[in-house]
């Protein structure tokens, strides 16, 4: 049971992102819920290369038949969390832009053009 | 934006380089410990970042061109990517690590648990490009960021 | 002679290296000259598209290659595959030379297009990481690196949309397009997580294999939902297409061109993922994917059409017209798919022929679709450009000024609706007969659709260019030569391959088809067997 | 060489062939403009056969008598204007709804290829 506490979480964070997503009015919100989404999979990720009792895999200083946890998916969530970087700075200069067009950052403001 | 008060700034001044010199560690210790170009280029930045904040942004701005900072952000990416064409000519595919197992420059190969920062080949050569990529590219979005708030402020 | 060849060698490589670079080298030259840098631009893609055309060549003579990052492919044919690889078949090379065509036209035309614009340095670094995130996302044997170029593409194409930010409409609609990427390309994420977990590998090819090993687990089944609705979104599939009109109709008209090529990579990742990596057991869910790509088709055209009928903004119709056209992709595959994963074991390929006629039918819609809506968007950016004027009612009697213009909206028009002797009918024809048979409504929805496609056209070229001449656009011009030799490419191709559709299909698409629906080829290399 | 690209493409049950087409359009054409030749030539320009009648009334100068786009159609988008009135509505241009869309159509697909 205590190993599938990491999953829970990471359906919980998933489905607090989406709510985010999906139900709040302001962009830097729906921004910060884009976030949260990214945390549950990369939790998800890192989960995913836990060994029960492993260390970090972490060459020096360890002996070389330590357990170690498994290190791709590490490097995977690095990767992502980069990505994420980058189109968070991304998206929140595209509100700045919004911002100064409307001076309003409710969802609504951004209608389509099929109305 | 106008900076803060002096207890602030001279705060910011003393831990900048303590932060500056982690993050650098973080950068040159990439293949050995946790770490690498992308962490502690951030640490930098947000070293650079705190210095922003303390004093200003315009003050920054006085200092440093968002123009020149892009200028740096090209040449890390390029020596990464000049890196991998080097495994071209040197190693006969794209990306190789060619350094490995040479006399040169991190050239060791790690025996036994008990590696020395000599090794990794030209992984700690690409740490440092993206380091360098990293610093520059993370500060002139937090530089960008602040300006263009501060321009709405202004306008206002 | 012999630094080529040892270039040639690495061409898969560098096609992904040489617009990277480029990339990263466009702020040096702009420095230097504006101009420079964009002829610069223009080189470096058409070095790419030099090495993608001599890759063509190889792979189609001698099959699938594999190209190992940092290493051979001798060293990772072990149990784990942990490297990073491309992997180029027919299939793969074939979405290259679309991505490259529309990336090299698409920077000729900014050349003239975008010329008064400023920041024009980070205009073309983004269009080339585009580029290079596209041809990466088509190349790529590994599903984490598909999911970092899916990336790449989603954020320069993003940033591309909003390039116009003085316009608070395309901030918009590069703001819905990045959040639209970030969710569905993090469902990609999710369900690589998912396999990776299971399967204790990345590469495309390992994880098709273990797949067919091991069943068909629950798992699985999620990460397979998970992978086609994301994909089946960022690939503009109804009813999720409603950022694609957003973001094709407002971002720069060149940009709009290498959009149709990144929505294009998308749905080549839908169709890699159904065939090659779940290509073994696809056949297991009792309710076929097939019937589901063929509903999401049908529903695309659909709605793609009505909506079009109604638009007012130019290249926001040609979006909705271009949502269509990928409705007609998702209903061929589909429609292939459904025979090729069937559980019965009386109906396969050998008896229900039609399904490899649906497939090519499909493929060649694929390019066929790129290159026309390709040139309807950039004689839309070449009226905008000419008269500053996006809306329909507005235009007016532009023939009279802009004859080069109207003639190659004419051959888009006819290639995009179908009618003969353009390459549309060929690939429409195939899809019509084909998906007739497996049932008739199917292909009288799509030939319906073409109908409309071809009265929404009808009415545009009646709107914008025909008309009595209107005293505003009296001191309208035709547009700069390098916008003009842009579109002539793209109308060249349109003809060449409307007329000889035969030597595309024999030497381009059927192998393509054959590396779809046989995914043994594509695992091939893991036991050796090169 | 050209056999190869003159080859016909076959579609299944069907076979096309562009230059045959384009020969048969040629030769239907020809008997079209043979026709048209024959017809009455009575026609001549300038005069007021070639001008329009508009009921009697004065007809306006040229560049007003433009049909704009959004007046073409008028009777299709009228007859079918409870399915564009909903598309219209689906389309609400709300990045939410976007999401949501993904969403549903995900939950969907886990329902009917997932558990059944």
């Amino acid at each position: 049971m205590i190993a599938n506490i990491p999953y829970l979480a990471v359906a919980g964070l998933i489905i607090i992102g989406l709510y985010t997503i999906l139900f709040k009015k302001n962009l830097i919100k729906m921004v910060i819920g884009i976030t949260i989404l990214e945390s549950g999979v990369n939790l998800f990720l890192i989960t995913l290369g836990y060994r029960l009792g492993s260390i970090a895999p972490i060459f020096t200083g360890n002996s070389e038949d330590a357990l170690m946890s498994y290190p791709v998916p590490q490097a995977l969530t690095l990767t992502s969390i980069v990505i994420g970087v980058a189109v968070l700075a991304l998206m929140l200069s595209l509100i700045i832009h919004i911002y100064r067009h409307h001076g309003s950052l409710h969802v609504s403001k951004i209608g389509g053009d099929d109305q | 934006m106008k900076g803060m008060s002096t207890i602030v700034k001279t705060i910011a001044n003393i831990s900048f380089p303590i932060i500056t010199i982690y993050g650098l560690y973080i950068i040159a210790h990439g293949h050995l410990t946790p770490g690498g170009g992308f962490q502690g280029g951030a640490i930098v930045a947000s070293g650079l970042a705190l210095i922003a904040v303390a004093h200003g942004s315009s003050w920054i701005e006085s200092k440093i061109k968002e123009h020149d900072l892009s200028l740096f952000e090209s040449l890390g990416a390029l020596a990464f990517i000049g890196l991998a064409f080097f495994g071209i000519i040197f190693g006969g595919v794209f990306f190789s690590n060619f350094l490995v197992d040479t006399s040169m420059l991190f050239g060791n190969i790690p025996v036994g648990g008990a590696a020395d920062i000599n090794t990794g080949g030209t992984l700690p050569l690409m740490n440092f490009a993206v380091g360098l990529k990293v610093i520059v590219g993370l500060f002139a979005i937090v530089l960008v960021m602040a300006l263009a708030t501060h321009k709405k402020e202004d306008s206002s | 002679m012999n630094i080529i060849d040892m270039l040639l060698a690495h061409a898969p490589a560098l096609i992904i290296a040489i617009p990277l670079l480029g990339a990263f080298l466009t702020p040096l030259i702009s420095r230097v000259s504006d101009k420079g840098r964009n002829i610069f631009a223009i080189i470096i893609l058409g070095i790419t598209a030099l090495f993608v055309f001599y890759l063509a060549s190889d792979v189609l003579a001698n099959g699938p290659i594999t190209y190992v990052f940092g290493s051979t492919a001798e060293t990772v044919q072990s149990s784990t595959v942990i490297r990073i690889l491309f992997e180029i078949d027919a299939l793969s090379i074939f979405m290259a030379i679309i991505g490259i065509i529309l990336a090299f036209v698409a920077v000729l035309y900014s050349y003239a297009f975008m010329e008064k614009n400023t920041g024009l340095d980070k205009y073309y670094t983004l269009l080339l990481l585009m580029t290079t995130g596209m041809l990466g996302m088509m190349l790529t044997g590994d599903m984490f690196n598909f999911f970092v170029f899916l990336e790449i593409t989603s954020i320069a194409s993003a940033a591309l949309v909003a390039f116009w930010t003085n316009k608070s409409k395309a901030v918009e609609a590069g703001f819905k397009y990045i959040v639209i990427s970030t969710v569905g390309a993090l469902f990609v994420l999710f369900a690589i997580a998912l396999l990776y977990g299971q399967y204790d590998a990345l590469n495309m090819a390992k994880i098709a294999q273990n797949l067919g090993l091991s069943g068909f687990t629950f798992l699985d089944k999620i990460a397979l939902v998970l992978l086609i609705a994301a994909l089946a979104m960022k690939g503009g599939l109804a009813p999720m297409h409603m950022w694609l009109p957003d973001a094709y109709g407002r971002a720069p008209a060149s940009i709009s061109l290498l959009l149709v090529g990144a929505t294009q990579a998308s749905l080549y990742g839908l169709f890699r993922i159904v065939f090659t990596v779940y290509g073994d057991v696809i056949s297991l869910p009792t309710v076929s994917i097939g019937w589901i790509l063929v509903l999401l088709g049908i529903i695309t055209m659909l709605i793609g059409v009505v909506m079009a009928i109604i638009q007012t903004e130019f290249k926001r119709l040609i979006a909705y017209s271009a949502v269509a056209e990928l409705g007609y992709m998702a209903l061929a595959i589909g429609t292939g798919l459904t025979i090729v994963a069937n559980a019965d074991p009386t109906i396969t390929l050998q008896t229900a022929p039609f399904a490899m006629k649906a497939i090519i039918g499909g493929l060649f819609h694929v390019i066929n679709d790129a290159l026309d809506v390709g040139l309807l968007f950039l004689v839309a950016g070449a009226v905008y450009y000419a008269t500053k004027e996006t809306s329909l009612n507005r235009l007016g009697g532009l023939a009279r000024n802009m004859k080069y213009t109207t003639v190659f909206f004419i051959i888009g028009l006819l290639a995009v609706s179908g009618l003969p002797p353009f390459n549309g009918f060929a690939s429409k024809l195939l899809i019509y007969e084909s998906t007739y048979q497996l049932n008739p409504i199917l292909s009288i929805v799509a030939i319906l659709s073409s109908i409309l496609l071809l009265a929404i056209f009808v009415k545009v070229l009646h709107a914008v260019f025909l008309g009595p001449a209107l005293p505003k656009f009296e001191s309208v011009r035709e547009v700069p030569k390098s916008m003009l030799v842009a579109m002539a490419i793209i109308a060249g191709i349109i003809i060449i391959f409307g007329l000889f559709p035969n030597l595309v299909v024999s030497n381009l698409i059927e192998p393509a088809a054959n590396a779809l629906v046989n995914n043994n080829s594509y695992l091939q290399w893991l036991t050796g067997g090169i | 060489m050209i056999d190869m690209i003159l080859e016909t493409l076959q579609t299944g049950t069907g076979f096309w062939n562009p230059l045959t087409w384009i020969v048969a359009f040629v030769i239907i054409f020809l008997i079209v403009f043979i026709f048209r030749g024959m017809g009455n030539k009575s026609y001549k320009k300038g005069t007021g056969q070639t001008q329009a009648f508009l009921s009697g009334n004065k007809e306006y100068e040229k560049h007003q008598m433009h049909v704009q786009s959004s007046n073409l159609y008028w009777g299709w988008t009228e007859s079918l204007k409870w399915v564009i009135d909903m598309l219209k509505k689906m389309h609400t241009g709300n990045v939410s709804d976007y999401v949501l869309w993904f969403i549903v159509v995900m939950g969907l697909l886990l329902l009917s290829v997932g558990l059944i």
